[in-house]
């Protein structure tokens, strides 16, 4: 369906995916939620105290109003044994969507996420379903400050390129609230384990039109945003916004940049940027994860496998800094790729 | 129970005598020596109740009623097998049984017993679930986040402690900070008790008032069962470096299969009928390894499906 | 230890105000109504012992005896603060003087006390470490893992649970399947004590006699302190939402700081002296909020440097 | 030093790493080493028994003899715990080399490894230095076999992609017993933390002369270790020796190809690889970890980029397959790049 056909509103990221899982959980009363204060206040209803927090973006809130702390859980800190038990659940019949505060966060579960969930359904020979959402926060500001300091090493990370090397695992990245809320609830509806990453900044600074009901934005597909023949920017999430900035900057100077918004990063979408660079000839991609072994690396190597006869210029990739998230506004404003670095990356290919 | 006992006995002879003539079977972790706690558990359980394993899940298996044909042919790499040949010892798996896996990250099981009890709780169903973990595991947090949230959340989990002494060649009283891994259930407002695991009646009634309790709403509890592993860690492990040999004799004497055996002939069972469901046992096993050896190989084609579960409306389901 | 507590008290009232009137420090976890057991333990031990911090460790660092000059500099991310200005509130490290780290991945910074305490044992000297936790990381399966360890291997640890009552907007008897933290000691043969954390001479005392054990090679001890986070989880939160307005007042009825001064001059001690202890930390921060602001910000080079820890004969090192 | 100076004699890899660790113990107190059964039988000496294990493959067998129990510890079952207190140890004067038995367990204490060991330089601005080593076994057999099967999905994976990713670590692959010591020797000399993959099988397939005595072989430093003209091959780990073996069936049919054994992943030795590529023009990378954010395609990636203009065809990437490693040794065997698959990626080339 399209977003003409019905009646859309306002809504922030944040807001979509509350909705997205609003709606899930009325049409299927196998969907639970689970994490740290998804609601806040447990088990103190009788106090007149109830959904406290609502998660840690607000995503969640609302939802034990509606549900009852029968299906919103939250949890005790205990990443490892929470996430184990969605796990768990998934496997016997329920679909639970466990959030993990911050994807900085993994190393406190990363084996239930990627040696048990990732790998069941083929470890165990095809025999179960695993219909478990992950979803998770990742990023950094996005905004610039001039001095003090943002939320440092340990509460900035992107680090989806370690959720994409297991195979098993979907990853999914929206940008938008649209893609958002469709993302999350194709996600939803898959049998198998699918991460759902959702950037802190765009949590509350993305609004976008979005339909009322239920829809689908498929798993495993981009999308080409921008159209332009002089170069393609892959971007990635937050970084999506980025590229569109720097492709406006780029028009007033002459040059047409195609924007091919990746939204998933496993299974990755291999033709629609392939395509892409058929016409464009000329590829850099942009991502806010470290470098090394990194999804941008990964695209880029991609196409110097298959795109490379299409080529007139090397592959860029414009990624965070090869060091921790620093502290210091000063030094986060240099970490993340920005406009400017995309174009400066974009200029050394002409 | 007996029959059960000697099923598990009798496969795990039957892999080591495979193993030792040199059919790769991957790393395999008999349960030879366990099989009271096994079978008096899921003795205890019902079909539609969950158990989840751990590395040392053979007899796990087959106490929930997994078809050793199917376990054999797993074992040979075939695609006959539980897991399609997919997953070998360390995965067996069968759910239709309520077997949610051997489980080789130690101590990684145990949330999904919570989970799948969590599940039962959300559906309203009145299914338990067993999380069996070594004493080893014990030391593993997740082991305690999942005692932790059963508790919090009154689930119908029943954790079982198999303490038979050893981790690897690491002595229990090496790496346990406590005298009975049951003393740590006080830490969780859980019932705990330590019972003679090699005593399959006693296992069974601790069991079974524990599954009572979790199907009565009553919550989660631990129940500790001292055993022993008669051979080695795995296949190729000389277990003489970190045991005494008095100590495996005196362990050998206590062995759980005669102790029933002996127990069953006092109640005045013919040792005819006994003997019978050994032979029983034995027929099965032949069939079983028949039926391995006769199984097909998975086709190369094999080896990229079931990656992704599969799921009409995503996309990424077809790669 | 008046004057610490002071000290700690004022900092977190200087940084309120400076982030309300928008300074940009990241996420701020007050330590406010906690500070007499951080400053309770840290009194109890040798500025060459270690403490491992959480969060929320302003009070560890104060307590410890960070300068709190370079911790403001930091919160300013200036580079002359405690970590370069890289680390900002949720990473103040000085291991000038013992103090191991704030810590915000929950729990992580308990097995660090571990090794700190096995440094102390293989290098043959008498140094204690001490590892804080919240009652909400009780959950956290590391810290048993860490209590395990320290238990088998009998290090001089001590546990200080800091149990205000609430994990974020999450209330301890909702998360914790027991009663009090400290019941869990038992499960790792450590001696466990809840002691009433407001009042700073009996968590001196707990301290003092479990730092004692550990330095006189008797092991880790655990020791839970009943406390109240005065203000929101960090910035922003509304404690409204999850705690009861008769809850915080009679909370704030029972302020540490008020408790100790209305002893101090029960027994004597001139008001004149203590508002002069007052006094003083309000000069001390007076500074300190004038040479963060009058520090210079880290340059642009900064942002690649430290990244490995400099290594003469690794090639790395360079990169 | 080069190894004619000194008397050196046959050892098997995992030999290679006792003798590092040996010397490096004998010449510093403050180096320990502690795992899972590095000894095994902990606590039983009084009995008689002692050393049982000397961890998976050995390696550490007759240490806790020589050192004791003191600077030989085996743990527990808790890998977050004892590799954080490792972490600790490194920050108070100890130089501790703790063993993860299997990288497959990686996921039971990433949080230590890639949030504290790897951060702390950058975080704690340099005050501190963390000399820590990590070893850790990877990798499937690396021998066919026609039934029966392997260690399956937990128990084979490679994975130092997930490590190489994070700022703040050095990942090495010995590939042969002698730089298997040299590089142990320069990471336990290292001050910062420093991973060591040991493959399961080079562990006892690898034998080579060693030289008897300290030695290092520099972090960082990639090797060219076989001269080609036609194209560039780049393995890690036992995927050197499937790109030797490959070049040498290459050479029967004329082709050369030149062998550079990377040896360190993070920081990786850009420069070698570009040289060898500008002379080259063609490049594989041989990778035994799965596809998706690999260190394969990091490397393509980076040549992509800088190597572009010397390129005359499409970078080329062999890997696992993109599945979860399967138990059947006929689907096994089909898993990790061999010599075969090398050489149909090398005739794509021309
Ligand atoms: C998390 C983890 N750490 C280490 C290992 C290696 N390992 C496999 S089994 C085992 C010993 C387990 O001991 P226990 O829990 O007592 O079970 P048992 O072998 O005695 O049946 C170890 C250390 C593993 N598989 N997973
Ligand atoms: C492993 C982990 N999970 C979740 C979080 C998010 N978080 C930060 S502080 C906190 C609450 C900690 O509660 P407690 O241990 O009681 O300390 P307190 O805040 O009360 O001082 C949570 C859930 C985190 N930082 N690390
Ligand atoms: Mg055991
Ligand atoms: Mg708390």
């Amino acid at each position: 369906m399209t977003v003409a056909e019905v009646a859309t509103r306002e809504l922030t990221f944040s807001q979509a995916i509350n909705d997205a899982l609003r709606l899930a959980m009325r049409r299927d009363p196998s969907v639970l939620v689970m994490g740290e204060d998804v609601a806040g206040a447990a088990g103190r209803a009788h106090l007149g105290l109830a959904d406290a927090w609502g998660g840690p973006l607000r995503a969640t809130r609302g939802l034990i109003g509606e549900f009852g702390p029968g299906r919103v859980l939250d949890t005790p800190i205990s990443e490892m044994g929470f996430v184990g038990a969605a796990v768990g659940a998934a496997m016997t019949g329920l679909r639970p969507v466990v959030e993990i505060m911050f994807v900085d966060l993994i190393g406190c579960c990363y084996d239930q996420v990627v040696n048990q969930a990732a790998k069941m359904s083929y470890m165990m020979g095809g025999q179960l379903k695993l219909p478990l959402v992950i979803r998770t926060a990742y990023g950094t500001h996005g905004f610039k400050r001039s001095y003090g300091g943002g939320a440092a090493a340990q509460h900035s990370q992107t680090l989806y390129a370690v959720l994409a090397h297991v195979p098993g695992l979907k990853v999914v990245v929206p940008s938008t609230a649209y893609n958002a809320k469709g993302l999350m609830l194709a996600a939803i509806e898959d049998d198998g384990p699918v991460v759902v990453m959702e950037h802190k900044f765009l949590g509350t600074a993305a609004k976008g039109a979005v339909p009322e009901g239920e829809y689908t934005v498929p798993i495993g597909k981009a999308e080409v945003v921008r159209r332009g023949s002089d170069v393609t920017l892959a971007g990635i999430g937050r970084m999506t916004h980025v590229c569109l900035e720097a492709a406006e900057k780029l028009a007033a100077e002459g040059t047409e940049a195609e924007v091919v918004d990746l939204l998933t990063l496993a299974p990755l979408d291999e033709a629609t940027v392939l395509e892409s660079v058929a016409r464009t000839h000329r590829l850099v991609v942009v991502d806010e994860d470290t470098p090394t072994a990194s999804m941008a690396r990964d695209v880029a190597a991609r196409v110097a496998d298959k795109g490379f006869d299409w080529l007139d210029a090397p592959i860029k990739t414009v990624t965070a800094a090869d060091c921790p998230v620093p502290f210091a506004a000063v030094l986060e404003n240099l970490y993340a790729p920005d406009a400017d670095r995309v174009i400066a990356a974009v200029e050394e290919l002409f | 129970m007996y029959e059960r006992m000697g099923l598990v006995r009798e496969l795990e002879d039957r892999l080591k005598t495979l193993v030792e003539r040199g059919v790769p079977m991957g790393p395999v972790h008999f349960y030879t020596g366990q099989e009271a706690v096994a079978v008096g558990v899921c003795a205890a359980l019902r079909s539609d109740d969950w158990i989840a394993s751990t590395h040392r899940g053979h007899g796990h298996c087959v106490a929930k009623g997994v078809d050793v044909r199917k376990m054999l042919a797993e074992l040979y790499g075939k695609s006959t097998g539980t897991n399609r040949g997919k997953g070998g010892s360390m995965h067996i798996t069968d759910v239709s049984v309520g077997m949610l896996g051997v489980n080789p990250i130690v101590g990684m099981g145990t949330p999904h017993a919570v989970g799948a009890a969590l599940s039962a709780r959300v559906r309203g169903t009145d299914q338990v679930a067993v999380a069996f973990f070594g004493e080893g595991a014990a030391s593993m947090g997740v082991v305690h986040e999942a005692m932790n949230l059963a508790a919090i959340w009154k689930l119908p989990v029943v954790f079982v402690c198999e303490n038979n002494g050893y981790a690897q060649a690491t002595p229990a009283e090496y790496a346990l900070a406590c005298d009975r891994v049951a003393d740590r259930a006080a830490a969780y407002r859980m019932s705990g008790v330590t019972v003679d695991g090699q005593d399959v009646l006693a296992v069974f009634a601790a069991a079974d008032e524990a599954v009572r309790r979790g199907r009565e709403g009553e919550g989660p509890s631990l129940v500790e069962c001292m055993t022993y592993r008669f051979h080695g860690h795995h296949q190729g492990d000389d277990t003489l470096r970190y045991r005494l040999a008095d100590e495996e004799r005196a362990a050998r004497e206590r062995d759980p299969l005669r102790l029933f055996r002996a127990r069953l002939l006092a109640e005045g069972f013919e040792a005819g009928e006994v003997d019978a469901l050994d032979a029983g046992n034995r027929t099965r096993l032949d069939e079983a390894v028949a039926f391995a050896e006769a199984s097909p190989l998975p086709g190369p084609e094999e080896l990229l499906t079931c990656v992704y579960v599969d799921s009409p409306r995503a996309a990424g389901a077809q790669a």
